[in-house]
């Protein structure tokens, strides 16, 4: 069990490795370069020259990877090529942002798409069941987009109940940011666990046909103890990978909803990068959004380990 | 059965007892209603990708209204009417809707073909091959998958510029790496299987354990999630034109039609309604049909709880 | 007054797509009186399953109950409304499913899942139900009750799984037992052993049982009634005695006929030596393998050792013995499937490579290997002409028009019709699979057959036309059979040499009359007595046999030193068998025993057969912990 | 619209644009009795009409009050943000600089100039000599005074290889700064430039303390002192309570920005935000029809181009541009998708806006598919490539507008959208036909210098006028206005037509837009200085609050 655990750990480096590469490469493609964008329309061929030479950007790509990786893993993510401010500066309040409003959503939406999710299962077919199921189909069969602008033109504009844009500023009271996080709060909820809901069902009915269930069915067991102890038990593991994946999309997935709330966050941050052509930043970005990733998804495999008992004590 | 045609030696009463069938033979799938539903209105998108500019009232680009953001029903004079109203530069937004399904549904499909074509290829591949073919592909699939997918198609596409066969190209790219996960997950599974180690055992060459005993016994589950793929690209794709990196003017596609059309929200106008409206009928139409195939797996054994 | 438990006229239907009826079961009546065993007996597709369940007012999603009443206590149960039917399954009636390893919940340990319906019920609290479960745990025998309970199913081995769901079953007193063929997937051994502790439970617990089963001979041993089942009707039914002794209806008879005979020196027909030639076409010199690598010389897991095995042209030979002795893993090593660690392995005296990647497609078209389970060896997505035909081509080089005559001509040597050449695998029943299975060996034209407990997943009836086609098979062609079954009997009615399989080792080999014939092998001897006979009290005589009382209760060991049946072995001698590996004796030519006791001292021990020769009366439960090792 | 008694219209009901016509009229000092005459022919009743007026002289002669905190939120920001104003390229960095800093000049809404740090300035007789007198007393916000050596140091920055200042071109003329006392600097000229002022007016203008290098805050002698500035995110300033005249009204100065414009444009309409710049003509409705928002709309000389580039096919067949030009449906662009807020463009830069620069006399170019055939016909040309980036709202839509009307003509116009961001470095003057867009410039001078000078960097076209070039020169130094309006004229004309020897430019300007912002009714103050979003950036130090 121990090694199965420490495999995972081995593969999620190599993976973190594969990915700086891919990013790098990537970001190595933007048509171009950060002096252009930033002197925009006023750019003279000496004005660009002078910006590229004053911020290092004309030396060989190589040299810049591995003077990058190797900055990186002694935790120096550089400076900013377009405000000279140093990433880890940029980086870290939005970081702040960003998981505060992962962490809520989270807190809410998962214990909340479980518990549905089971229910909708308890009583397939039920009313239960195909109003959660229609209504969690028709909100991830929107885009977005439309979802959060729709509920700023009610609530916002409208109602005027809640402001419009998500402003977090360090003086707010607890009150105001609890508005000024609201929307993009119910927004995300919607979204991820109209996702969830869906998936644990699924796992759940998955179970649902196995000898066992009907074994229970045989020995009179109740629905809601089928559910709670015999098929829940045996879906742990995937549940929790969906869970994963959707925890690390509101990490990096987010753009839309901080570009429509101007919700300062990491995935808004990222676009800027890429529009200035700020490729430290967009590169810092993405290493940890790829990071959360890979660690979301070793924790679901190592969770899925333990709910396991084969694999938790073997014989 | 078999029996009859052993009449030759001994007893002649088994004749009467032929072996019985296991098990009743399975049923074959059976749509419900809401299913069916789904089914006509994928059919509809379907065929307005085909027929769509030659039905539609106006060309997509015409701008030709009195007004913009007009309201359902209104008319220019000398034009006609605008069954859903007009957009923000004085369009009708029916014809565009009808157009855009070209766009929209279209590039979805070929993208989400394009990446079954892949995927499916690479990860059958990796599950039947295995050792380090298996590993480099994973880890490289893992590193894709890793990366959000809005940000790999800015990244493309930025790179690259906004063109039709690139969109593809890349909602391709992003969907593979899902698809290559679960179709190796699949093949996994069938590899197993005995009828696959006797292929093996004959010698058998790779190509035909891929195609002819592993894939067919993945298409099933394969095309269900085809289903739920096509959803995502054809929301990914309308995300990319929210973010002005999508379909490019004046070709309409749904997902800029409401991203264009938004600020008419603001004071009621449904002309970002409609096609957001276009895009949800099109998805959950596909949903539906694909939760009715799922459907058949479980969920009639937890109907018989209590 | 009312009977304990009474089907009345039970009819149950499924649909077809238009919603037109499809009887399963065609009005079924029979009773059930308190402590009474009723036995349903027919094979797969009777619907005698479905009825076991009707007894709970369940059935299987898709079927319904279109008519007819199942009374409990004179009560119908059918017509009561759902939650009080929820209150009697567990309770009242209680189920004891066909494959406990399935049925078990992985993930809840086998204590919580045993006291579940009790405490669910209401009938015990939580820790009255754990004593009682204890209770039942040392009433059927099960290794270290107090600490059983904390365990999860996978940790213990099926065997004791079966057991496990009888205590299930038992836990909260029911009325009525229902048995659903909980003894088939059981190697002969372990299936008189769980006999043994169901009909013990039930006698003490004096509850009433409906036991299914295809198999009279079990039937024999525990039920007081039987009921014969043939796709949804009742046939015959009557006490067992008077059904076992002159049954009546045809049908009961052939099931008679399938039963399998206690295996002895000459069941067999005659050797058919038509194609005999001197050298052997297959041979196995000193092999050993197993699974997990190879560590200096010798695998990991080592699942067999030095084995040495010849196959004459158009000889049977069977490789008989419990699972997990290796047996397949023999034929997989043959195969190429699985290379060998040691030894080598010889076609025609030509060398194989031990790997099938590096055989010719020659080598490789003349050693065809015949799996198990139909199922999963048939691939449900081609047709059986494709399944069939392919071989043909791939070997043969024959294409249309010819390939097709070729499949025909394979469909009529398996008795199949020429027109499965279009159906899919799921169309056809399991005895109609297993043929396809073996045609499509027989497609390559092979000179070896490597057929893995072709007929074990098969109803009697059902098998013993199999091995009727076998036999056939063997006649017809020139092809040799390796013949792979835990079942001695039917090996012995139909194969030429027999080898004894223990944990790994060959303890016994020879043709079949010498094996089949003392002096045995105490092993062979254990598996010989282990096949039920078709009379009463058969169990209740074999369970007075000195080789039972240790070999049943105790599992396989795989152990490095000395013999591996130690454990088991009545007549051992502590110190030596234990300690060094068993000289190879030969009692008659080509005939070869591995014993430390020389042949007298067995014959002796034969012959006085109630002497426990040496210390142990009662098995010691660690023995059995080892056979969940060994699973 | 804003709580009023008995429900009669106030001056904010009304759109921009006729309230902006008001303003003025009122500004310019018209009376009562005309003004109503307007609003009744504009429909209004009488009452409705009185009452406007009287609510808008209220607006003008209300006294500014103080305190309260006013957020305004612009378009673009990002990590690039900067308080360096040589470095200032986006209205963020402007409106900051405004708030922060100040400049030698204050350009005022008619683009004449009155001092600011300069309490007063003048040219010697040809224009070729500038000479600056510093206001004593003014502090640094570090409390160190200002004195002449801080000028020449901001100066300074505008000059060599090293800098890269984005206004350089603008200064190119001035040879020296030269110090003549503490508080006093002259500008040497290389020539004669009566609209140095002006320039010094414009935001990278702005003077620093001698010797700053580092720009993480901002020690500016400003209206606001800094107390927060976070990149991308937004900035904080407190008023500067010792500031050397009257001083910003609002205690706190926000200054953010919310780049999606639906996002910005909700934020305004549900009052998260006070100020917005560049609100997307399609949101002008809405914003007219919710209360206690309205548009402030400021006619400018900002233009749309289509830039043929006449060094290279199809560009340089004049035939082809003309055609290009008579397809462009004016009003239509101006109604349609500029919502009003804008005026017709005749294929040259300077509208009416530049005041008396701008030739009235050249005719306006109007929309006739039949002489566009004809030259079409003429260049034998029937397709064309745009390479096109939504560089400002509306820009994508005129092409598609462009497009449409020329399929009429035979001419297939294919357009080639590319990404904003990049478009400036590798399309704009590198592709045969882009498209451009100009802010307001301070003069019809620097305006044509800048983008149409036979040797400008920027020129769009690379069209290459000598005549043009000499009228630029001559034309600074021309001190007798109808000399000089006859030199403007020759140049829009040679701009948009061309003479018989001389092709034209090869520039289509449709249109010319408003800065068109959103204003919470508030917010009073705001000025209508036509060179930036909500009056020239003037703002942060004038705008105040009515309901502190």
């Amino acid at each position: 069990m121990q090694r199965m655990v420490i495999e995972r750990i081995l593969i999620g480096i190599v993976t973190l490795w594969v990915v700086s590469v891919l990013v790098f490469v990537m970001t190595s493609m933007l048509p171009g370069d950060v002096a252009q964008i930033v002197l925009g329309q006023s750019a003279t061929p000496e004005s660009l020259a002078a910006y590229r030479a004053e911020r290092g950007l004309d030396q060989p790509r190589v040299f810049q990877y591995f003077a990058w990786l190797g900055n990186m893993l002694t935790g120096d993510l550089g400076t900013s090529k377009a405000g000279g401010a140093t990433i880890s500066s940029l980086i870290s309040g939005r970081l702040y942002n960003t998981m505060i409003l992962a962490a809520i959503v989270a807190v809410i939406a998962v214990p909340l798409s479980v518990a549905l999710g089971l229910m909708a299962a308890m009583y397939p077919g039920t009313w239960i069941d195909r109003s959660l199921t229609f209504g969690t189909l028709a909100l991830i069969s929107v885009p977005e987009f439309f979802i959060a602008t729709f509920m700023v033109l009610i609530f916002a504009v409208n109602l005027g109940w809640l402001p419009a844009i998500a402003r977090v500023a360090p003086e707010d009271t607890f009150w105001e940011s609890a508005r000024g996080l609201a929307m993009p709060l119910i927004t995300l909820i919607i979204v991820v666990a109209a996702q969830m809901i869906r998936m644990t069902r699924a796992g759940i009915l998955n179970v649902m046909n196995s000898p066992y269930i009907e074994m229970a069915i045989l020995k009179g067991v109740r629905r809601k103890r089928i559910i709670l102890r015999h098929a829940f038990f045996n879906t742990i593991g995937p549940i929790v990978n969906v869970i994963a994946l959707n925890l690390a999309y509101l990490v990096s997935g987010v753009v839309i909803v901080e570009t429509i709330f101007a919700y300062p966050g990491l995935a808004k941050l990222m676009i800027d990068g890429v529009q200035t052509r700020d490729l430290p930043l967009v590169q810092a970005t993405a290493m940890i959004f790829c990071g959360t990733y890979v660690i979301l998804i070793i924790l679901a495999d190592v969770a899925a380990i333990l709910a396991n008992p084969r694999l938790r004590n073997p014989k | 059965m078999s029996d009859t045609t052993q009449s030759k030696d001994d007893d002649q009463d088994k004749t009467i007892y032929d072996e019985l069938p296991d098990a009743p033979p399975k049923k074959k799938l059976k749509l419900t209603w809401t299913g069916k539903l789904g089914v006509v209105i994928v059919a509809f998108w379907v065929i307005m990708v085909v027929i769509g500019p030659w039905v539609a009232p106006f060309d997509e680009a015409d701008i030709i209204a009195d007004d913009s953001y007009m309201g359902v029903m209104s008319v220019t004079e000398g034009e006609g009417l605008h069954v859903f109203g007009t957009d923000y530069l004085e369009r009708d937004i029916l014809s565009r809707i009808l157009w855009g399904a070209r766009m929209t549904v279209g590039i979805a499909f070929l993208a989400t073909l394009l990446a079954y074509a892949m995927g499916v290829t690479a990860g059958i591949a990796a599950a039947v091959k295995g050792g380090w073919i298996d590993m480099v592909l994973s880890r490289v699939n893992d590193a894709i998958l890793s990366l959000p997918t809005i940000m790999l198609g800015l990244l493309i596409v930025v790179a690259l510029g906004s063109s039709i066969p690139i969109l593809i190209g890349t909602a391709a790219i992003i969907y593979a790496s899902s698809v290559f996960r679960i179709a190796r997950a699949y093949g996994q599974e069938i590899m197993v299987m005995d009828y696959v180690e006797s292929a093996q055992a004959r010698g058998e060459t790779i190509w035909w354990i891929i195609f002819r005993e592993v894939l067919p016994n993945a298409a099933m589950p394969l095309a269900t999630d085809f289903g739920l793929r096509l959803v995502f690209v054809v929301l990914f794709i309308s995300s990319l034109s929210f973010l002005g990196l999508g379909i490019q003017p004046p070709a309409a596609d749904w997902g800029s039609m409401v991203r264009q059309n938004l600020e008419g929200m603001q004071y009621g106008s449904l002309a970002p309604v409609w096609p957001a409206l276009a895009i949800a009928s099109f998805t959950i139409a596909i949903n539906l049909i694909v939760d009715d195939i799922s459907a058949k797996s479980g969920g009639d054994l937890a109907k018989k709880m209590i | 007054m009312s009977e304990l438990f009474e089907i009345d006229n039970l009819q149950i239907q499924a649909r077809k797509e238009d919603g037109t009826p499809i009887p399963i079961v065609k009005g079924v009546s029979f009773k059930v009186k308190a402590g009474q065993v009723v036995a349903l007996i027919g094979e797969s597709g009777s619907g005698k399953s479905t009825i076991s369940m009707a007894t709970m007012a369940y059935c299987r999603p898709g079927l319904e109950f279109p008519g007819g009443e199942v009374r409990l206590h004179g009560k119908n149960i059918l017509a009561m409304d759902p939650q009080d039917q929820r209150a009697i399954r567990g309770n009242n009636v209680a189920y004891l499913a066909q494959s406990a390893a399935a049925t078990f919940n992985p993930a809840i340990t086998i204590g919580e899942q045993v006291t579940e319906a009790a405490v669910l019920h209401g009938t015990l609290n939580q820790e009255d139900a754990n004593k009682r479960a204890v209770a039942l745990y040392h009433a059927l025998e099960l290794p270290d009750p107090e600490r059983l309970g904390r365990r999860y199913p996978h940790q213990v081995s099926g065997g004791q799984l079966q057991r496990l769901m009888a205590a299930m079953a038992l836990v909260s007193s029911p009325d009525l037992l229902v048995l659903d063929e909980p003894t088939t997937a059981l190697d002969v051994t372990t299936q008189i052993e769980v006999l043994k502790a169901f009909k013990k439970v039930i006698r003490e617990e004096g509850s009433a049982a409906i036991y299914v089963t295809h198999d009279l001979a079990v039937v024999a041993q525990v039920a007081d009634h039987i009921v014969v089942l043939y796709s949804g009707e009742v046939q015959e039914q009557g006490p067992t005695e008077q059904i076992i002794n002159n049954p009546k209806h045809p049908y009961t008879k052939r099931l008679m006929a399938a039963v399998k005979p206690t295996p002895i020196a000459g069941m067999s027909e005659l050797v058919d030596d038509r194609f005999d030639r001197d050298k052997p076409n297959i041979e196995v010199r000193n092999m050993t393998a197993g699974y997990g690598g190879i560590v200096d010389g010798k695998p990991v897991i080592t699942v067999l050792r030095d084995i040495n095995v010849k196959i004459k042209n158009s000889h049977v030979v069977g490789v008989i013995g419990e699972s997990g002795c290796g047996k397949s893993t023999l034929a997989r090593v043959m195969a190429g499937l699985l290379p060998a660690a040691k030894g080598e392995i010889f076609l025609d005296g030509k060398e194989l490579a031990p790997d099938l990647k590096d055989r010719s497609r020659e080598e490789l078209q003349k050693v065809q290997f015949v799996y198990q389970m139909a199922d999963t060896a048939l691939n449900p997505r081609q047709q059986i002409g494709d399944i069939l035909g392919r071989p043909i081509e791939f070997y043969r080089g024959l294409k249309g028009k010819q390939r097709r005559e070729e499949v025909a001509k394979l469909l009529q040597l398996v008795e199949l019709p020429i027109e499965f050449e279009t159906r899919y695998p799921s169309e056809l029943s399991g005895g109609q699979k297993q043929r396809v299975n073996m045609a499509r060996a027989l497609a390559a034209e092979p000179e070896v057959m490597l057929c893995d407990e072709v007929t074990s997943a098969l109803d009697s009836i059902v098998s013993s036309n199999v091995i009727k086609l076998l036999q056939k098979l063997r006649d017809k062609t020139g092809v040799s059979f390796v013949f792979i079954s835990h079942d001695l009997s039917t090996v012995g009615s139909f194969a030429d040499e027999i080898v004894v399989l223990y944990a790994g080792r060959v303890v016994e080999q020879g043709p079949v009359d010498q094996v089949l014939s003392p002096p045995y092998h105490p092993y062979t001897r254990l598996l010989i007595s282990s096949v039920p006979e078709l009379r009463v009290g058969w169990l209740e005589e074999t369970m007075q046999k000195r080789e039972m009382a240790v070999g049943i209760a105790r599992g396989v060991e795989i152990t490095d030193t000395g013999c591996p049946f130690y454990n088991r072995c009545p007549i051992a001698i502590e110190g030596t068998c234990n300690v060094e590996t068993a000289p190879t004796q030969e009692p008659h030519p080509d005939h070869f025993i591995s014993c430390h006791r020389t042949m007298e001292e067995i014959t002796e021990a034969e012959n006085i057969p109630q002497k426990v020769l040496h210390g142990f009366e009662k098995a010691a439960p660690e023995g059995d912990k080892a056979a969940a090792a060994a699973h | 619209m804003t709580e009023s008694k008995e429900n009669l219209p106030t001056i904010n009901s009304l759109s921009g644009a006729d309230r902006e016509v008001i303003e003025t009229g009122l500004r310019r000092g018209a009376n009562r009795r005309e003004v109503m005459s307007w609003l009744i022919a504009a429909g209004a009743s009488i009452a409705g009409a009185g009452a406007i007026v009287t609510s808008a002289t209220e607006v003008l002669a209300q006294t500014p009050k103080k305190g309260g905190k006013i957020t305004f939120a612009s378009d673009l920001h990002g990590p690039s943000d900067t308080l360096d104003p040589a470095l200032n390229t986006s209205t963020i960095d402007y409106s900051r600089g405004r708030a922060y800093y100040n400049s030698l000049c204050q350009i005022n809404d008619d683009l004449s100039t009155r001092p600011e740090l300069a309490e007063e300035y003048s040219a010697n007789a040809d224009n070729s000599e500038w000479t600056f007198k510093l206001r004593k007393g003014v502090k640094f916000h570090d409390g160190s005074p200002l004195t002449a050596d801080d000028v020449i140091y901001s100066m300074s920055r505008h000059y060599g290889e090293k800098s890269t200042s984005t206004a350089k071109p603008l200064v190119a003329d001035v040879k020296e700064w030269k110090k003549v006392d503490q508080f006093t600097i002259k500008a040497i000229m290389m020539g004669p430039n009566a609209d140095l002022p002006v320039i010094l007016g414009t935001p990278q203008f702005k003077i620093i303390k001698d010797g700053t290098t580092e720009f993480q805050t901002a020690n500016g002698t400003g209206p606001f002192r800094l107390t927060e500035f976070k990149p991308g995110q937004r900035s904080i300033g407190m008023r500067n309570e010792d500031y050397w005249r009257e001083g910003a009204n609002a205690e706190i100065l926000e200054i953010t920005a919310i780049t999606d414009k639906v996002a910005r444009t909700s934020a305004f309409l549900s009052g998260d935000i006070d100020l917005m710049q560049g609100l997307d003509p399609k949101a002008i409705k809405s914003v007219e029809s919710t209360p206690g928002v309205g548009v402030w709309s400021v006619p400018a000389g900002g233009y749309f181009g289509i830039c043929a580039m006449t060094n290279s096919s199809p560009g340089n067949n004049p035939d082809f541009v003309r055609a290009l030009q008579y397809i462009q449906r004016r009003e239509k662009i101006v109604k349609s998708i500029l919502k009003g807020q804008g005026t017709v463009g005749n294929d040259h830069p300077i509208n009416i806006s530049y005041g008396a620069d701008h030739c009235s006399e050249l005719e306006q170019r109007v929309h006739d598919l039949d002489k566009a055939k004809f030259y079409l016909k003429k260049s034998g040309i029937t397709q064309a490539e745009v390479n096109v980036a939504e560089v400002a709202p509306g820009m994508t839509d005129i092409v598609l507008l462009a497009q449409r009307e020329a399929q009429k003509i035979g001419l297939d116009l294919q357009i080639k959208k590319v990404p904003n961001d990049g478009y400036w470095g590798a399309v704009w003057m590198k592709t045969p036909v882009n498209v451009v867009t100009w802010n307001m410039r301070p003069t019809a001078n620097v305006m044509i210098n800048l983008a149409f000078a036979p040797d400008a960097p920027w020129n769009d076209t690379l069209w290459k006028s000598e005549r043009l070039g000499k009228l630029l020169v001559e034309s600074r130094a021309a001190t007798d206005p109808a000399k000089r309006h006859e030199m403007y004229c020759e140049m829009q004309r040679l701009i948009s037509v061309g003479t018989d020897d001389m092709p034209p430019s090869g520039m289509v300007i449709p249109a010319h837009r408003n800065y068109v912002d959103g204003k919470s009714d508030k917010i009073e103050g705001i000025g209508r200085m036509p060179l930036g979003s909500l009056g020239g950036y003037e703002w942060p130090e004038f705008a105040w609050r009515t309901d502190v």
